[in-house]
C-alpha cells in the first residue's frame, strides 16, 4: 500500500465484520434537526447503506462543511469532521490523497457546496478524488434562517431578497458534468429505496461521485419540491434514468421521450406509440452531451430525472499520486536522507 | 592585508589580498546573471571562502530587452572571515548594458569598480534605459573606478572559429565576463569548467564555445593591462566540515522532508504557487522518493483545507505561500486550532501590504501571524534567521506541532529565501528523533483528553477500530470533544488553547546573548535580519561599545529567560522590516520601552547604517 | 421604595413599588417567547421605564420540542432609573417547561421569583430535559420563590368556547402567562391589545383567542391569591423627547442609510449571510426606497470585492459579516488599503475561534481587525457601545472613510446585535452633513495626490472625462499612482498610510471620561460592554470608591486624549469578553501596566461581578 | 437613471467624441510583457475594437485579477483596476451594481479565472451581470513561472508536476455553458481579425459575456496552440462557429460535421456530400445542449470550434437591481428618512 501506512492506525485493513448493522453507524449524539426536516429520511438511508458495503466501519470517514446539512457528520457512528463553511471537499481531498485507502463522504448543502463552496466541488470533481459527495439541496439557506440560495428559484422572496430573488439559480447536475465529474446522480429525500439504491451506485463507483438530494427544509422553504414528489403526481413528473433503457415515465409508463435533433419531446405511449424511437439513456457515454441534455430537463415542460446521469472510469487522482510516489520511491531507490542533505556539490573545510 | 577594494586604486602591486568583496551581477534577465553569479559562488566556496548571495530578480518574466525593469542582479560576498550576509554595497559592479548600470549604480561603494561592456551602451540601449547621453562619456560616474571593455566585441572575436550562430555566441558573454572577474579575483577555473562540460554535454559545440569564452575572459585580462591589481581573498576560518550552498527555500523544502522522516511519516505539502513560496513546492515534488506527496490546490483555502485533512489522516501535513496567501487561509487555520491538529503552515513574507512588491522582502506580516484570525486563536510561531536555519526551524516546526497538536507558523521571508549561504548539512542520525504516538486503545479514548504535560489532545486516526470520534470547528466540550455551547466551557476552552501555547515554551532552547548578558544598548531581532544586525553588533563591540543581541527563532511563545534579558540593558533596539511588529510585541507583553529601527525598503538592512544608529543610541 | 423583589416575600402589602426587575421568558422555540419578551418590554417603553433587552436564541434552529437545546430566552430590564444593561441576574424566570428551568434556573437571584407551568412538567418533558425526577417536587428550588400555575389547563378553559384547535389554543399559553406578568407588574395592557389585533386583523377568531389568553392570565392573578403582592415601576427620568426601541443590528442599518443620505448616495451593500449580522442584510434589503442595493454573494471575499467595486464606482459601499467572515475578506481589505478607498467592513462578534459559538457574544476580534492582513495593513477601527449608539458610529464610519479615504472597520457584536435599549432618534436635519466632493479637473490631476490635513487621495470616478486612472494591489508611487519598485517610495508610501489613519485622530471628538479625571482605578472598556461597566463604576461611585471609567468607542486611532486619562490613575482594569486585547494595545502604545478582567463565555459581563473585582482593587 | 446619478462624475451621459482612434486607448505605461507574448495581439485588438463601440472613454472600465494577462488595464487608457487574484469579477460586480451606465471590461488568466477565482466567474455569469469576460488561456501560470494550470494538459510537465500533472483539465466555455451564461465565445491570438470580431460581439451583447482566447505564452508553454492555429493547418484543424449557418471547414469547405444522435461525426464533403445533412449551428437555442456538444469538440477527433456558442438575451442582474430600487422610490414615495428612524412604535417622554 505505498508510502501510507505508516500513517494507519495499524489496522486499517481490517475486513469488515460481516455482522455490522443500521444501529453500528447510530452516533450517540442527539439528532438536532428540526422535526419533519428532510435530512432525518437521507440520514436513515445513508445509515441503512453502509452495513452493507463491506467496508469496516473505521475506515469510513464523512467530512462536512458548515449548514443544517453539514451536521451530518455527528450522526453517524464513523470517524467525521464538521469543517468550516464551503471546505469540506479540500479536507477530504487531503485526507483522500494521505489515507487512500479510506473511504471518504463529503455532506453538503446548495449553500455550502455551491455558493462558497462551488470552486471546491468543482476542483474535486474534475480532479476525480475518490470522495462521495452528497449535497442536499434545499434551495435555501437553512441554518442561518432562510436567505435564498444559488439553487433557489427566480423571483423567491426571502429573508434576503424581500422583493423577489433576481439571480438565476444554478443547476447543480449541470454544474458537475462542466466539472467532467465521472458520476453524477440525483435523488430525493421522499423515495427511500431510491435514495437507497443511488448511494450504494455512489459508494460502488471508483471515482468522484457526486449526488444531488433534493431535501425539504419544512421551516425555511416547505414545498419546495412536493409538485413533482408527492406520490399522487410522482409518476407523472419525474422520470427514473436507467443505463441502457428509454426514457419510460408517467403512470403505467405510458409517456417517454425522444429526440428531436437536439430536442427532447414527451411523447405518449400505449396509444400507438412505441419505446423504440425514444430516447436510450447511456450513462457511460464518454462525452457528457446526452446526461447534459437530461440535466436541463425541468418540470412542467418535461418530466424532472432522477438516477445516476453519468458514470464512467478513469484513474483517480490519489492514485496516480501514489503511483507516482510508489513509482519514485523504486526508481530512486532506498530513500537516502544523506544523500539528498549532501545534494549535489560540497566542499571540505579542514580543521 | 588591505580590507577595502577602494585601496586597489594604488597601483603597481600585482596581488593584493583583500578581507571581503562584494561583487553585483547585473544585466538583462537574458543576460545568465544568475548563472555567472552561481557559478562564481561556488568557486569561491571550494577554495574556502566564507560566502553569502541574494539575486534580485525583476518584478516582470521577461521586461522588454534592455529596460528598467528588465535589469536582473545577483549579488555575492565572498570573504576570509566569518560573514552573514550578502554585503551592504558591492565593491564591484558587472552591468551587461546601460539599464543595469542605471538601476545598480547607486548601490556601489564609493570608490568601487563598474566593469561595463561598452559595446552594449548603443543609442537604442541608452534610451530604452533612460539616457539622453552616454554615462560613460559625460564624467558622471568619476566616483568610481570604471573598466570599460568591448565584451560583446572581444567574445564575438574569441568565438570566431565555432559554428554558432551570432546569437548564440553572443549569449556566452556572461562567460566572458566570468572569466575576467576569475582573473580579478585570482579564482581556479576547474569548477566551472567542469560545469560547463557537465551541463552542454549533449552539444559539445555550445559547451566548446562556453569554455571558449571563459578562457578569453581571462587572458584577456591577464594579457591586457586593463586591471592594474589582482585581488585575492583568503579561505576563511570556518568550523571544520563538510558544506554545501543551500537558499533558504531549499532548506526549508529538504527540513520539512527530513522532519517526515525522522517522524517516520508521509510528507504532504498542499499549496498554491506564490512568489516567493513557489520554490518550496517545486523543490518537494521532486523528491517523491521520499514519499512526499505534493498537491497544487485551486488556491490557498483549498492548500490549507487539504493540510488540515492531511492531519487529520496522520500525515505531517504542510501548506506554504506568502502573505496574500496567508491572509486567505486565515479562516481555515482558525479551523485547525479549534480541531488541534499539526499542521505547519510556511508564510515567505514579501513587501506588502495586498499585492505589494512581490519580488521583495520584508516582515511585515508577524502580527498576522499572530492575530490574524477571528477569535481568540493562539498558534506558535518560529522564524528562522537565516538561509541554512530555515532547515532546523522546520524540524523544530514539525516537532511543536506534533508534540502538542496544533498549527505551527514559520515565517521566513524573501531574503531568507532566495539568499544562500555555505550550509556544514548534518547526518540523518544527528537529527532528532519525532517519532509520534497516535492513539490505538479504544478503552479510554476521548477525543479531547489532555497530555498533563503539553495539553496535548491524542492524534486518533481514522483506521482506528473502536476511536470513531467526530471534531469540527463549533466550541468542543473539554474532554468528550462534544459540541457544547456551556459558557464556562468555553471560557476555559479558550484558557486552555493560550495555555497549551505558552507551555511550548517549556521545550524551547534557552534564548542566547549575543555578547555579554547586561549592558547599554541589547538589539533585538528576528528572521532574515540576522546576519545584518549580529554584524552590525559585532563590528560595534569590536569598538569597544556595550552593545549585545538577541535573535527570536522562537516568536510565540518567547523563550522564557527574554523577559530577564531585556531586563539587562539601558536601551532596546528593535530593527525590523516593518513598522515596528515585534517592538510591539515587546512593549506589551515586558512594557520595555523598546526603541524601533525600522526600514521597509524592500531590502535587507545595512549593516554600516544599522550600526551607525545603534552607535547613536550608546 | 424597595429596591429588590426579594423583599416582596414580606407579605400583606397590596402594591409595592421597585427600582427595576429583571424578567427573563423561557420556553421552547416554538413558545413565543421572544414576542412575549418584546410585548412586556413596549409596553414597558410607553409607562415610561428605562428599559434594556436580550434575547438568547437557542443554537438549533428547531431543536426537538421540550430538549435543551431548544430553549430559547428573552431577558428584559426595566427600571424607573437609568440602565444600561439587560441585567446580569433575572428576579424573575417565566419557565415554560422543564428544559425552560433546568437552562435558565442556575441563572437566577437567590430568592427570585419562578413562575412554571405545571402542566408541561410531564413525564416525557421532565426525561427530555435530563431529570429523572420532578424538580418542583423535589425541595431544590427552595431558594427560589416557586409559583406553579397549571397554565396550559388553566389556557384552554378560557379559550374552551373558541372554534381553534387544541394546537391553535395551546399555542395562546404565552399570552396568558403574559397577562399574569401584567398583572403581577401593574402594566396597562392596551398596548398588546391593540397589537393582537392588528396583527390577527385577518383571523379574528385567532385575534380573539389571543385576547382572551391574555385577559385570562391577568384575571387569573387578579382573582386567585396566587400572588401576595404585586409590584409597580414608576417611569424612568429619562431625557425628555420621543424614543423608539431599537436593537443594534437595526441601528447599524438605520446609521448606513442615514449616512448614505447625508452624503447625498447610493448605499451599497455587499455581503453573505452570516450569524449573527445576516439581520443587517435583511433589513437593509427592505429599505430600497432609500436606494440601497443590497446583494447577497456568493461567499465573503465577493462581498468585500464588490463593495471595493462599488467604492471604486463612488457608492457609499458596506459588507457586513461576523469573525470568520472577516477572517476570508482580510486579504481583500488590504486591497482596498492600497487603493485607499472608502469601504466600511462591519464585524459583528461572535464566539470563536472557528466556527465557535455562533449565536453568542464575544470582543474577540479587535486584534484581527487591527492586524488580520498582510503587510503594513492600517485601518481605522471603530466600535459602538450601544444597541442605539450603533446608530450614530456608523455615520462616522461612513465620515472617516470618505474623509480620509480608507477602509473602515466597525466591530458590533452579538449583544449588541439583538439587544435592545430606547433611542431618542435624531431628526434627519440634526445629523452631520456628509457630502463628499468628487475630483472632476482634468488639470493637475494625479491619482495619488494627497490632501494636505487628512492626507486623502483624490475620489476620482469613472464616467469623468480626463481622469482615466488605472489603480491596484502593487505598490504605488507617491502622487501619480503608478506601479513602483522603488525602494524608498514603499518606505515612504507605507508610513503615508501608517500617518494617514494617525491623522484620523485629529478629527474625533474629544475623549469623556466617566468621572473624575483622576484616582485610584480607571476601567478602561470598548463595545458591548459598556452597559455593564458604566453601572459597575457607578455603583461603585456611589459606595464612595474612587473609581472612573473610559468607553473607547474609537479604537484606532486612540481619541488623544488617553495616554494622559491613563496617567492620571494607579491602576488600570480593562474589562472585556476575551482574553485582554485591548489591554494589549494599551500596554503596548502606552506601557501602561493595564490589568485585565476576562470572562469569555458568550455572554455579557454581569455588574455585580465586575463591581466586586474593581471593589477588590481599589 | 435612477439611483445611480448621485455617484456620476458629472458627465457621465457624454456622447463617444466621433473622433477617438486607437492611439486614445494607449495608455503612458510601457507595456512589459515578454517579447513574443500572445497578449500584445489581445491589446492590439481591444485597443482597435474600443474606439468602434461608441462609448465615451472614461465610461469603460477594466478590471483584472492578478497574472501577467492580469496587466491589461494598466495599458488601457481607461480607468482601470488592478485587483487580486482571482477576484476581479467581484469588483467588476459591485460596481456594474453601483453603476450600470459604465461599460465594465474583465480580464482574466486561466489561473486567475479557474483556479482560485472559478467560483466568482461562474456566479457573475449566472447572475448575468453586464460583464464583458475575456479570459486568456495560455495553459500554464505564467506571472509565477511556469506551474500548470486548471486547463493544461494531462500528463503535462511543469515546475509543479516534474512527474506530469495528474489533474483532469477544466473546460472554460464547458464551465461557462453550464453556469448558464448568456454570450459565450472562443478566439485566439493568432487571427487578428477574429479575435476584433469577437470583441465587438461581446461588447455588442447586453448582459454576461464570456471570450476564452488562447494565447501563447512563449516562455513558459510556448508552442502550446500552434498546431492547430497555424496558419498551414489552421482550416483544417479549427472550425468557425456562424450562427444559421452548417459546421464546415477545411481548405476549401471541403470538410463538415454532422450529428448521429448525439455523436458528432466529421464527413468529407466536395465529394457528393452536401452540407444540407450537417450541423447547423443554433447561438441563439435557449438550451445550451448545443452549445455544449460543441465545447467539447478537440483536436485531433474533431475540429477545434472557434466563435460564438451561444449568445441569448435575459435581463441583467444590475437592470433588474435598478428596477427594484426603482419601483420602491415610486412605491415608497419620497425617502423620508424622519420617518424611517421614527420606526413603527414610538413613545415620548416629557420633560
Ligand atoms: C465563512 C462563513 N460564512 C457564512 C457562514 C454562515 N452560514 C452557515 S451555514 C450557511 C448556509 C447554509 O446553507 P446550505 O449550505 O444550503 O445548508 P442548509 O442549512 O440549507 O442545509 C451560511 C451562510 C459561516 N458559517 N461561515
Ligand atoms: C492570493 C494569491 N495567490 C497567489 C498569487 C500568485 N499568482 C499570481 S498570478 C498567478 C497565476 C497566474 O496564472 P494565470 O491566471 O493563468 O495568468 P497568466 O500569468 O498565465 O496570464 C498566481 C498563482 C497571488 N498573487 N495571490
Ligand atoms: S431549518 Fe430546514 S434544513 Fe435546517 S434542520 Fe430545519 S427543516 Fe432542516
Ligand atoms: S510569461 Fe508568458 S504569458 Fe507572461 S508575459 Fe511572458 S510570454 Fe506572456
Ligand atoms: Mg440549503
Ligand atoms: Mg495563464
Amino acid at each position: 500500500m505505498g508510502m501510507n501506512t505508516d500513517v494507519g492506525g495499524g489496522t486499517a485493513t481490517r475486513e469488515a465484520p460481516a455482522s455490522l448493522s443500521r444501529k453500528d453507524f447510530v452516533s450517540d449524539q442527539e439528532v438536532r434537526w428540526c422535526p419533519g426536516c428532510g435530512d432525518y429520511a437521507i440520514l436513515a438511508q445513508v445509515q441503512r447503506v453502509m452495513p452493507t458495503l463491506g467496508i469496516p466501519r473505521e475506515n469510513i470517514v464523512f467530512i462536512s462543511g458548515i449548514g443544517c446539512s453539514s451536521r451530518f457528520p455527528y450522526y453517524m457512528n464513523t470517524y467525521g469532521f464538521h469543517s468550516i463553511h464551503g471546505r469540506a471537499a479540500t479536507l477530504a481531498t487531503g485526507l483522500k490523497c494521505a489515507r487512500p485507502e479510506l473511504s471518504v463522504w463529503v455532506v453538503t448543502g446548495d449553500g455550502d457546496g455551491l455558493s462558497i463552496g462551488g470552486n471546491h466541488l468543482i476542483h474535486a470533481l474534475r480532479r476525480n478524488v475518490d470522495l462521495k459527495i452528497l449535497l442536499f439541496n434545499n434551495r435555501i439557506y437553512g441554518l442561518t434562517k432562510g436567505q435564498y440560495s444559488p439553487t433557489s428559484e427566480f423571483g423567491k422572496k426571502t429573508k434576503s431578497t424581500p422583493l423577489g430573488s433576481i439571480d438565476y439559480p444554478i443547476n447543480p447536475v449541470q454544474v458537475a458534468l462542466a466539472a467532467e465529474a465521472t458520476f453524477v446522480a440525483r435523488s430525493f429525500d421522499r423515495d427511500l429505496n431510491h435514495l437507497a439504491h443511488i448511494v450504494e451506485r455512489a459508494a460502488a463507483h471508483k471515482g468522484s461521485a457526486f449526488v444531488e438530494i433534493y431535501q425539504n427544509c419544512n421551516i425555511f422553504n416547505d414545498h419546495a419540491f412536493e409538485h413533482f414528489t408527492e406520490k399522487d403526481v410522482r409518476d407523472d413528473r419525474t422520470v427514473y434514468l436507467e443505463h441502457g433503457k428509454p426514457l419510460v415515465f408517467g403512470r403505467g409508463g405510458d409517456k417517454g421521450i425522444r429526440l428531436r435533433g437536439l430536442h427532447p419531446e414527451v411523447v405518449a405511449l400505449g396509444d400507438g406509440g412505441s419505446t423504440e424511437e425514444l430516447l436510450v439513456h447511456d450513462e457511460r457515454a464518454r462525452d457528457a452531451s446526452l446526461a447534459y441534455l437530461l440535466s436541463h430537463l425541468d418540470y412542467p415542460e418535461y418530466p424532472i430525472p432522477l438516477g445516476v446521469f453519468r458514470a464512467i472510469q478513469r484513474p483517480t487522482l490519489e492514485t496516480m499520486m501514489q503511483t507516482q510516489v510508489d513509482q519514485a520511491v523504486q526508481k530512486g531507490g532506498p530513500r537516502d536522507l544523506d544523500a539528498l542533505l549532501r545534494g549535489r556539490e560540497t566542499w571540505t573545510v579542514d580543521a | 592585508m588591505t580590507t577595502d577594494i577602494r585601496s586597489g586604486a594604488v597601483a603597481g602591486k600585482p596581488r593584493e589580498a583583500l578581507d571581503a568583496v562584494t561583487i553585483r551581477f547585473a544585466g538583462d534577465s537574458g543576460d545568465g546573471m544568475q548563472l555567472t553569479g552561481t557559478q562564481f559562488t561556488s568557486t569561491s566556496a571550494v577554495v574556502g571562502n566564507d560566502i553569502a548571495t541574494l539575486p534580485d530578480f525583476p518584478a516582470e518574466i521577461r521586461a522588454p530587452a534592455g529596460s528598467l525593469p528588465g535589469v536582473s542582479g545577483f549579488q555575492l560576498h565572498f570573504s576570509s572571515r566569518d560573514i552573514r550576509t550578502p554585503g551592504d554595497e558591492p565593491d564591484v559592479l558587472v552591468a551587461m548594458n546601460p539599464a543595469a548600470l542605471k538601476v545598480n549604480i547607486g548601490d556601489l561603494l564609493e570608490g568601487g569598480m563598474v566593469i561595463v561592456d561598452t559595446d552594449a551602451f548603443t543609442k537604442g540601449n541608452l534610451a530604452k534605459a533612460g539616457y539622453d547621453h552616454n554615462p560613460l562619456d559625460s564624467g558622471e560616474l568619476s566616483r568610481y573606478r570604471v573598466f570599460p571593455v568591448n565584451l560583446t566585441t572581444l567574445n564575438a572575436n574569441a568565438l570566431a572559429e565555432t559554428t554558432l550562430s551570432k546569437k548564440e555566441r553572443d549569449r556566452c558573454r556572461n562567460l566572458f565576463a566570468l572569466g575576467l572577474l576569475y582573473w580579478l579575483f585570482d579564482r581556479p577555473m576547474e569548477k566551472t569548467v567542469r560545469w560547463i562540460q557537465d551541463k552542454f554535454g549533449k552539444r559539445p559545440e555550445v559547451a566548446d564555445a562556453n569554455l571558449r569564452a571563459l578562457r578569453a575572459g581571462f587572458n584577456y585580462a591577464d594579457t591586457v593591462e586593463l586591471f592594474t591589481t589582482h585581488y585575492t581573498v583568503d579561505r576563511a576560518r570556518l568550523e571544520p566540515g563538510t558544506y554545501r550552498s543551500i537558499t533558504g527555500n531549499e532548506a526549508t523544502a529538504l527540513g520539512f522532508i527530513a522532519a517526515a522522516h525522522r517522524a517516520g511519516k508521509t510528507l504532504f505539502y498542499g499549496s498554491y504557487p506564490i512568489t516567493p513560496a513557489s520554490d518550496i513546492l517545486h523543490e518537494l515534488s521532486m523528491h517523491k522518493e521520499f514519499g512526499v506527496k505534493t498537491f497544487q490546490a485551486e488556491d490557498e483555502i483549498a492548500a490549507m483545507g487539504s493540510a488540515i485533512g492531511a492531519a487529520f489522516g496522520g500525515a505531517i501535513a504542510l501548506t506554504g505561500t506568502s502573505g496574500p496567501g496567508l491572509a486567505l487561509k486565515s479562516e481555515a487555520i482558525g479551523l485547525a486550532v479549534m480541531t488541534e491538529l499539526p499542521v505547519v503552515i510556511v508564510d515567505v513574507q514579501r513587501g506588502g501590504p495586498s499585492t505589494g512588491l512581490p519580488t521583495k522582502t520584508e516582515q511585515a506580516d508577524l502580527l498576522q501571524a499572530f492575530f490574524g484570525r477571528n477569535g481568540e486563536c493562539p498558534v506558535p510561531v518560529v522564524a528562522p534567521a537565516t538561509p541554512a536555519d530555515c532547515f532546523s526551524m522546520a524540524l523544530e516546526a514539525v516537532r511543536i506541532a506534533t508534540t502538542y497538536m496544533t498549527p505551527v507558523l514559520y515565517l521566513s521571508d524573501g531574503y531568507l529565501a532566495n539568499g544562500t549561504e555555505p550550509w556544514r548539512f548534518p547526518t540523518t542520525e544527528s537529527l532528532p528523533d519525532l517519532r509520534v504516538e497516535h492513539w490505538t486503545r479504544a478503552e479510554g479514548f476521548m477525543p479531547y483528553l489532555r497530555d498533563q504535560r503539553t495539553l496535548a489532545r491524542p492524534w486518533a486516526l481514522p483506521g482506528t477500530p473502536g476511536l470513531e470520534h467526530r471534531i469540527g470547528g463549533l466550541e468542543k466540550a473539554d474532554i468528550t470533544g462534544n459540541v457544547c455551547y456551556d459558557p464556562d466551557n468555553h471560557h476555559h476552552m479558550v484558557s486552555l488553547r493560550a495555555e497549551k501555547v505558552a507551555r511550548v515554551a517549556e521545550s524551547l532552547p534557552p534564548l542566547e546573548v549575543f555578547g555579554p548578558p547586561t549592558g547599554r544598548v541589547l538589539v533585538v531581532g528576528w528572521g532574515g535580519t540576522h546576519g545584518a544586525i549580529t554584524s552590525a553588533v559585532e563590528r560595534l563591540r569590536e569598538e569597544g561599545l556595550s552593545v549585545s543581541s538577541v535573535h527570536l527563532r522562537y516568536l510565540n511563545p518567547f523563550q522564557k529567560e527574554l523577559g530577564e534579558v531585556l531586563g539587562g540593558f539601558d536601551k532596546v533596539l528593535v530593527p525590523e522590516i516593518n513598522l515596528g511588529q515585534l517592538r510591539f510585541l515587546l512593549r506589551a507583553r515586558y512594557l520595555v520601552d523598546a526603541l524601533g529601527y525600522n526600514r521597509v525598503r524592500g531590502k535587507p538592512l545595512k549593516i554600516h547604517e544599522l550600526a551607525g544608529h545603534i552607535r547613536s543610541l550608546v
